[in-house]
């Protein structure tokens, strides 16, 4: 009985903290953090993941197998992007390097 | 492979497995490569949508300033929500409670129905206001650089759109539970459909989880 | 007449040439080499261990061996980071134009290359360049993608629509060269074909004075920076306020609403053309009405062409 | 009693195998195959289907070659021959390679050799065939519609925007297909994981179960990549969603990046369990284990991983930044390693072997010869500057040839005359297959090593018309095809008369060793009468040999 019941205080438990996350994540939007905005938006994203992926689709208490598949999709999807980034993030090396020596910061507002 | 433990004879235990604990692991690993391969299939989306954010950050604030953020957050309460009555009718399985597991079953599909309502809902809004570009539908864009806002809403479209099909996946191997249910089937033994199910549901609500701040919080400052 | 002779390799007209067939060589080398070994083992284990011949020692070994798995990582893994650094430079240097290139314009379309050169001379499918003289193309597609190949020179380049892709050559010997498109574009793939003709740079500077009346591209765009009215903010003499100035913009870094900087490089130039909202410069409004559909890629280059020729003091 | 197989314990004679209750007579009915989830009947229904994809993608083949033999087009139009090898690329990679070994050798041995009664999923492996004649009927549809003009490559926006042939149909059709795969990865990595027999540990594991098992990893992490490039692709052409045309604000090169995300490790979902498959011929001709068990285990994972780093060696000319291209260049020398360690420990294996020349060592032998040459040409065209050259050229073409049919074809077929008896308890005729794995090997260098040379002199793949110094040539390449043509013809008649007149087969003709052998031929439905125990190594020929010995001169 005990199990059942620790069981479902703890889904309550990570649903409440889920909601408590959104609120925050929410809240953080609304205000400008600059470049943090995204950060943090991010980060309690993943936050909110992991806990669903932990409690809810019971990771936390999975074989060592599945804990390895988990993190094997996940270093795939690192692949994906860093590569995949990995040339969209250094296109613009090419005119720096190639177009011209002489490159000099153009004072914009004269 | 939700449907793979269901053995036609008495027993819960298909042929192939030696016993239940055997049955029971290749059912999750089974469900999680499953996943896997979805997250590879949203990955895509996911880095269409970085290389063409950090293209234009600007304009794709300005553009997910027009989503509506009151219904994505009360979206993204229902959709947890769902997440919550899914592991609990899990366990409502487990445990052998039949009339709850019914009931939580159908409060999930009842939530999910909810979404996706609001989801459409949303769509409306957006094709009344000229911001639909699919299909040669007009689209307005009074601001910079209307070519990038097209490409949010292109994205966001096909993000939310492949994420609701999901969904509505999702519910229709919900009504096979439940009908299985009503029949007095999913229970204890038999419960490893339920499990599976709810580990698709729960991917498909942390799915969401990154698409409302990509999409709707960018541009809520 | 391009030569159609039986041939095993292609003409080296390039001074890339022989540096590409230097490690092409290198390469077989190295493959005949690696085949005639395996060839060698099997064919010597096949015949001293055949099955009927029962006189030889098959005393068995351990099935192992860390030091000869060790051996045949390591010498895979040198040589092969040895032709990588190799062929690395190579394309480094295969696809960054040598200051003073002379630059040709290139526009493709399903089937046909356009070509326009310096003086405003055109041509279709068929391109003149002088010998010894570095050719920087720069190219754009107007509709699928292109590859600008031409094997003698062992230059290939993909011409994408909707921005600049750009590599270059030196010729080394005068004569006419097959010219191909090597990336699929549709039904006629394989007739988007065409010559390049090297020629001596007195006769290549005859031929330019030739042909039907011409316009250089800078001239060109000068006329449609009027035309279209680009004129009114954007003046020649200097900046009015309501625009950053185009003298000297060509090749510099510019900072952007935003905090990021680009480099004014031709790709940036026609966004902003194009879609001026994209990538504004800090300090200025976005007050430029866009210009897509109204220009198309030739008047695009001319426009270009034209705002470079203002970045020479 | 306990439940021991003995490696040695086949010298039982075999009483009649045919005449006794197997997985072939357990039904006649049509129901019987149609719903069948025994995995051995549908790895039949796939070598049914794909062999009708094949001879469909090899007669696309045969016209292009008829054709290209002159430089003008004069056979077919341009139009068709555009279509013609877009159905011979798409039919040959996406319904027969793909699925070829995983789908018929995988599907009917992954259970036997880890000693199970069947898949972990047996439903959803009939799912999966079932998804795969879908995605099948698709393209047939679109094929016999009109056809598609694209390449099987798909490049946008040619194919989200110009083209107007059937592409949305052939797209839809490999988008389904594309289920099929990952189904069948996920059973296998699940079966693998779960279902070996007791004290069947991962080091005793037969070498064609690590390579399916890192074949499986590519299927289920790379197919989805796919799927989702072509739903783009499909969401631009229908709904105008401009993720990859330029006009619409898209990034073509985006495309290429997924397409080769998924299609760059499709190479080794073909190539790596053929390696698989000459893992097991090797040590049974040569009688002995294979030299460096555990490096050649290895290297499919090594393989499985790095072929998923290297995708961005197809967008050298692209337009990809040049620095990308550099760190992708670096990374695809990283394959070479691995797979020039299993090359080099094949042939080792041979040392100190036993060696006989039967059909399916044949093959083998020939395997890693036409690997060797493929594999190093990738050399050349992972070199940055040659790569330049060489690309969109016949040198790729030839290259991937080597690999794909050099390699994975060579193994198929080797694999499918090795476990012929087990699959149908009937011998081929041994003179006809060993003249018919020559005039492959024979046909398939005349008719891709001209094509290397091509490529160097500069002739682009899929041009209809060419210029008329590169005929002799291309000549030489179309006469090996028809030895080719000729040699494939062989087997498909023969392997089909030996179902009604060949011998017999025991339930061990090469006194191989490994699960699948120690269960009659063909195998009953549930696969082993008792669920066997394993004690030993894989690969274990000196023991079952000295057993033979002894049971010889008992």
């Amino acid at each position: 009985m005990s199990h059942k019941r620790s069981a479902v205080v703890i889904y309550v438990t990570v649903y409440v903290i889920l909601l408590l996350l959104l609120a925050l994540t929410v809240e953080a939007a609304r205000h400008d953090l600059g470049y943090w905005n995204f950060a943090v938006s991010l980060l309690i994203a993943t936050v909110k993941a992991v806990v669903i992926a932990l409690f809810f689709m019971h990771v936390w208490n999975s074989t060592r197998l599945v804990k390895l598949v988990v993190a094997t999709s996940l270093l795939w999807m690192v692949i994906l992007f860093t590569l995949s980034l990995a040339d969209y993030w250094t296109r613009d090396w090419d005119s720096i390097v190639g177009g011209s020596q002489d490159v000099t910061p153009l004072d914009s507002t004269h | 492979m939700s449907g793979e433990t269901q053995a036609p004879a008495l027993s819960p235990l298909a042929h192939q497995f030696d016993d239940l604990t055997q049955q029971n692991e290749a059912d999750d690993l089974g469900m999680w490569l499953f996943l896997c391969t979805e997250l590879m299939f949203f990955g895509g989306m996911f880095l269409a949508y970085t290389i063409y954010r950090t293209r234009d950050e600007a304009t794709f604030a300005a553009a997910s300033a027009k989503l509506e953020l009151l219904w994505g957050t009360v979206n993204t309460v229902v959709l947890l929500t769902s997440s919550l009555t899914m592991a609990l009718a899990v366990h409502a399985a487990e445990v052998r409670q039949r009339r709850k597991l019914i009931m939580l079953l159908l409060g999930t599909m009842v939530l999910g129905t909810a979404f996706l309502s609001i989801k459409f809902m949303e769509y409306y809004h957006k094709y009344v206001h000229e911001l639909m570009p699919l299909a040669g539908l007009p689209f307005k864009w009074d601001g910079t650089s209307p070519g990038h806002a097209e490409m949010f809403f292109d994205l966001y479209f096909a993000m939310t759109g492949i994420h609701a099909l999901h969904m509505i996946i999702g519910l229709g191997i919900m009504l096979v539970l439940l009908v299985k249910a009503t029949r007095g089937g999913l229970l204890g033994d038999f419960s490893g459909p339920v499990r599976v199910t709810g580990l698709y549901w729960h991917f498909v609500d942390m799915v969401w989880v990154f698409l409302f701040p990509l999409l709707y919080l960018i541009g809520a400052r | 007449m391009i030569d159609d002779g039986f041939r095993l390799l292609p003409e080296q007209a390039s001074t890339h040439a022989p540096h590409v067939d230097l490690l092409y060589f290198c390469l077989i080398g190295l493959s005949v080499f690696f085949t005639a070994l395996i060839s060698a083992l099997i064919l010597y284990f096949s015949i001293k261990y055949r099955r009927g011949n029962t006189k030889v020692d098959r005393t068995p070994g351990s099935g192992h061996s860390l030091s000869l798995e060790i051996i045949w990582m390591v010498i895979p893994f040198v040589l092969s980071m040895g032709i990588f650094a190799w062929g690395a430079s190579l394309y480094f240097s295969g696809y960054r134009p040598p200051a003073g290139s002379m630059e040709i314009r290139v526009v493709a379309k399903q089937w046909m290359w356009k070509f326009q050169h310096p003086n405003g001379r055109r041509e279709i499918n068929t391109l003149h360049v002088p010998v010894g003289q570095p050719v920087k193309v720069t190219m754009i597609s107007e509709d699928v993608i292109h590859s600008f190949y031409v094997p003698a020179f062992r230059v290939k380049r993909d011409v994408l629509p909707g921005s600049y892709a750009s590599c270059w050559f030196e010729a080394t010997r005068t004569g006419e060269f097959h010219l191909f498109c090597a990336e699929y574009c549709g039904t006629n793939h394989s007739r988007m074909i065409g010559r390049v003709i090297v020629m001596e740079p007195a006769e290549y500077e005859d031929w330019l004075g030739g042909g039907s009346s011409k316009e250089p591209p800078a001239v060109a765009g000068e006329r449609l920076f009027e035309e279209l009215r680009c004129v009114t903010c954007h003046r020649p003499g200097g900046a009015t306020g309501r625009c950053p100035p185009m003298a000297g913009l060509f090749g510099r870094e510019v900072k952007l609403t935003g905090g990021n900087t680009v480099i004014a490089d031709e790709n940036y130039l026609r966004e902003s053309i194009l879609r001026p909202g994209a990538k504004v410069v800090a300090g200025f409004q976005p007050l430029m009405p866009g210009y897509d559909g109204q220009v198309d890629e030739e008047q695009l280059i001319q426009l270009i062409t034209y705002i470079k020729s203002l970045a020479k003091p | 009693m306990t439940a021991l197989v003995d490696p040695g314990s086949i010298t039982v004679p075999d009483l009649g195998p045919l005449s006794r209750r197997n997985y072939l007579n357990a039904g006649y009915s049509v129901r019987s195959w149609l719903l069948t989830t025994d995995h051995k009947r549908i790895a039949l229904l796939y070598l049914m289907s794909i062999t009708f994809f094949f001879m469909l993608g090899g007669a696309a083949a045969t016209l292009l070659r008829l054709d290209l033999m002159t430089p003008q087009a004069d056979l077919v139009q341009t139009e068709t021959f555009n279509k013609l090898f877009t159905a011979h690329g798409v039919i040959m990679v996406f319904f027969f390679l793909i699925p070829s070994i995983p789908a018929v050798l995988g599907n009917f041995l992954v259970p036997l050799m880890v000693g199970a009664r069947d898949l972990a999923f047996p439903r959803l492996n009939l799912l999966s065939w079932y998804v795969y004649m879908i995605g099948g009927l698709f393209t047939l549809y679109a094929l016999l519609a009109g056809g598609v003009d694209t390449g099987w490559t798909f490049y946008a926006p040619y194919s989200s925007t110009y083209s107007n042939t059937y592409v949305m149909a052939t797209a839809v059709g490999i988008f389904i297909t594309g289920f099929s795969s990952i189904l069948t990865g996920l059973n296998f990595i699940v079966t693998i994981h779960k279902m070996r027999a007791p004290g069947l540990t991962w080091f005793r594991l037969p070498l064609f179960i690590w390579s399916i098992y890192a074949t499986s990893i590519i299927m289920v992490l790379g197919t989805p990549v796919l799927a989702i490039t072509l739903l783009l692709v499909g969401l631009e052409r229908m709904l105008g969603i401009g993720i990859f045309d330029p006009r619409l604000g898209g990034d073509p090169i985006l495309f290429q990046h997924l397409f080769w995300f998924y299609s760059h490790p499709a190479v080794y979902i073909m190539i790596l369990p053929s390696m698989g498959v000459v893992s097991e011929i090797i040590p049974c001709y040569c009688r002995k284990r294979p030299f460096g068990y555990a490096f050649i285990g290895f290297s499919s994972f090594a393989i499985a991983v790095f072929s998923f780093l290297v995708w961005g060696h197809h967008l050298f000319v692209s337009g990809q930044s040049i620095y990308a291209g550099m760190v992708f260049s670096m990374l695809s020398y990283m394959v070479a390693i691995p797979s020039a360690v299993k090359v080099f420990n094949w042939t080792a294996s041979l040392h100190k072997g036993s060696i006989s020349f039967d059909t399916p060592m044949l093959y083998a032998l020939g395997f890693v010869g036409l690997f060797t040459m493929g594999g190093l040409t990738g050399l050349f065209v992972a070199a940055l500057a040659v790569d330049v050259h060489v690309h969109d050229t016949y040198f790729i073409v030839s290259h991937f040839h080597y690999i794909m049919v050099g390699g994975a074809v060579m193994g198929y077929l080797g694999g499918i005359h090795f476990w012929w008896p087990k699959m149908t308890g009937r011998l081929y005729p041994e003179g006809w297959a060993r003249l018919s794995a020559i005039l492959i090997f024979v046909g398939f260098n005349l008719t891709f090593f001209p094509q290397y040379i091509l490529g160097y002199l500069g002739m682009p793949r899929r041009y209809h018309v060419y210029p008329p110094e590169f005929q002799v040539l291309n000549v030489m390449s179309s006469a090996g095809a028809s030895i080719l043509g000729l040699g494939y013809f062989f087997p498909l008649t023969y392997l089909i008369w030996s179902l009604y007149y060949g011998k017999r087969a025991s339930s061990n003709p090469w006194r191989a060793t490994g699960l699948e052998w120690q269960t009659p031929s063909p195998p009953p439905t549930e696969n082993f009468v008792q669920t066997p125990v394993v004690l030993d190594e894989a690969y274990d020929y000196k023991r079952m040999d000295g057993q033979l010995a002894e049971g010889g001169a008992a």
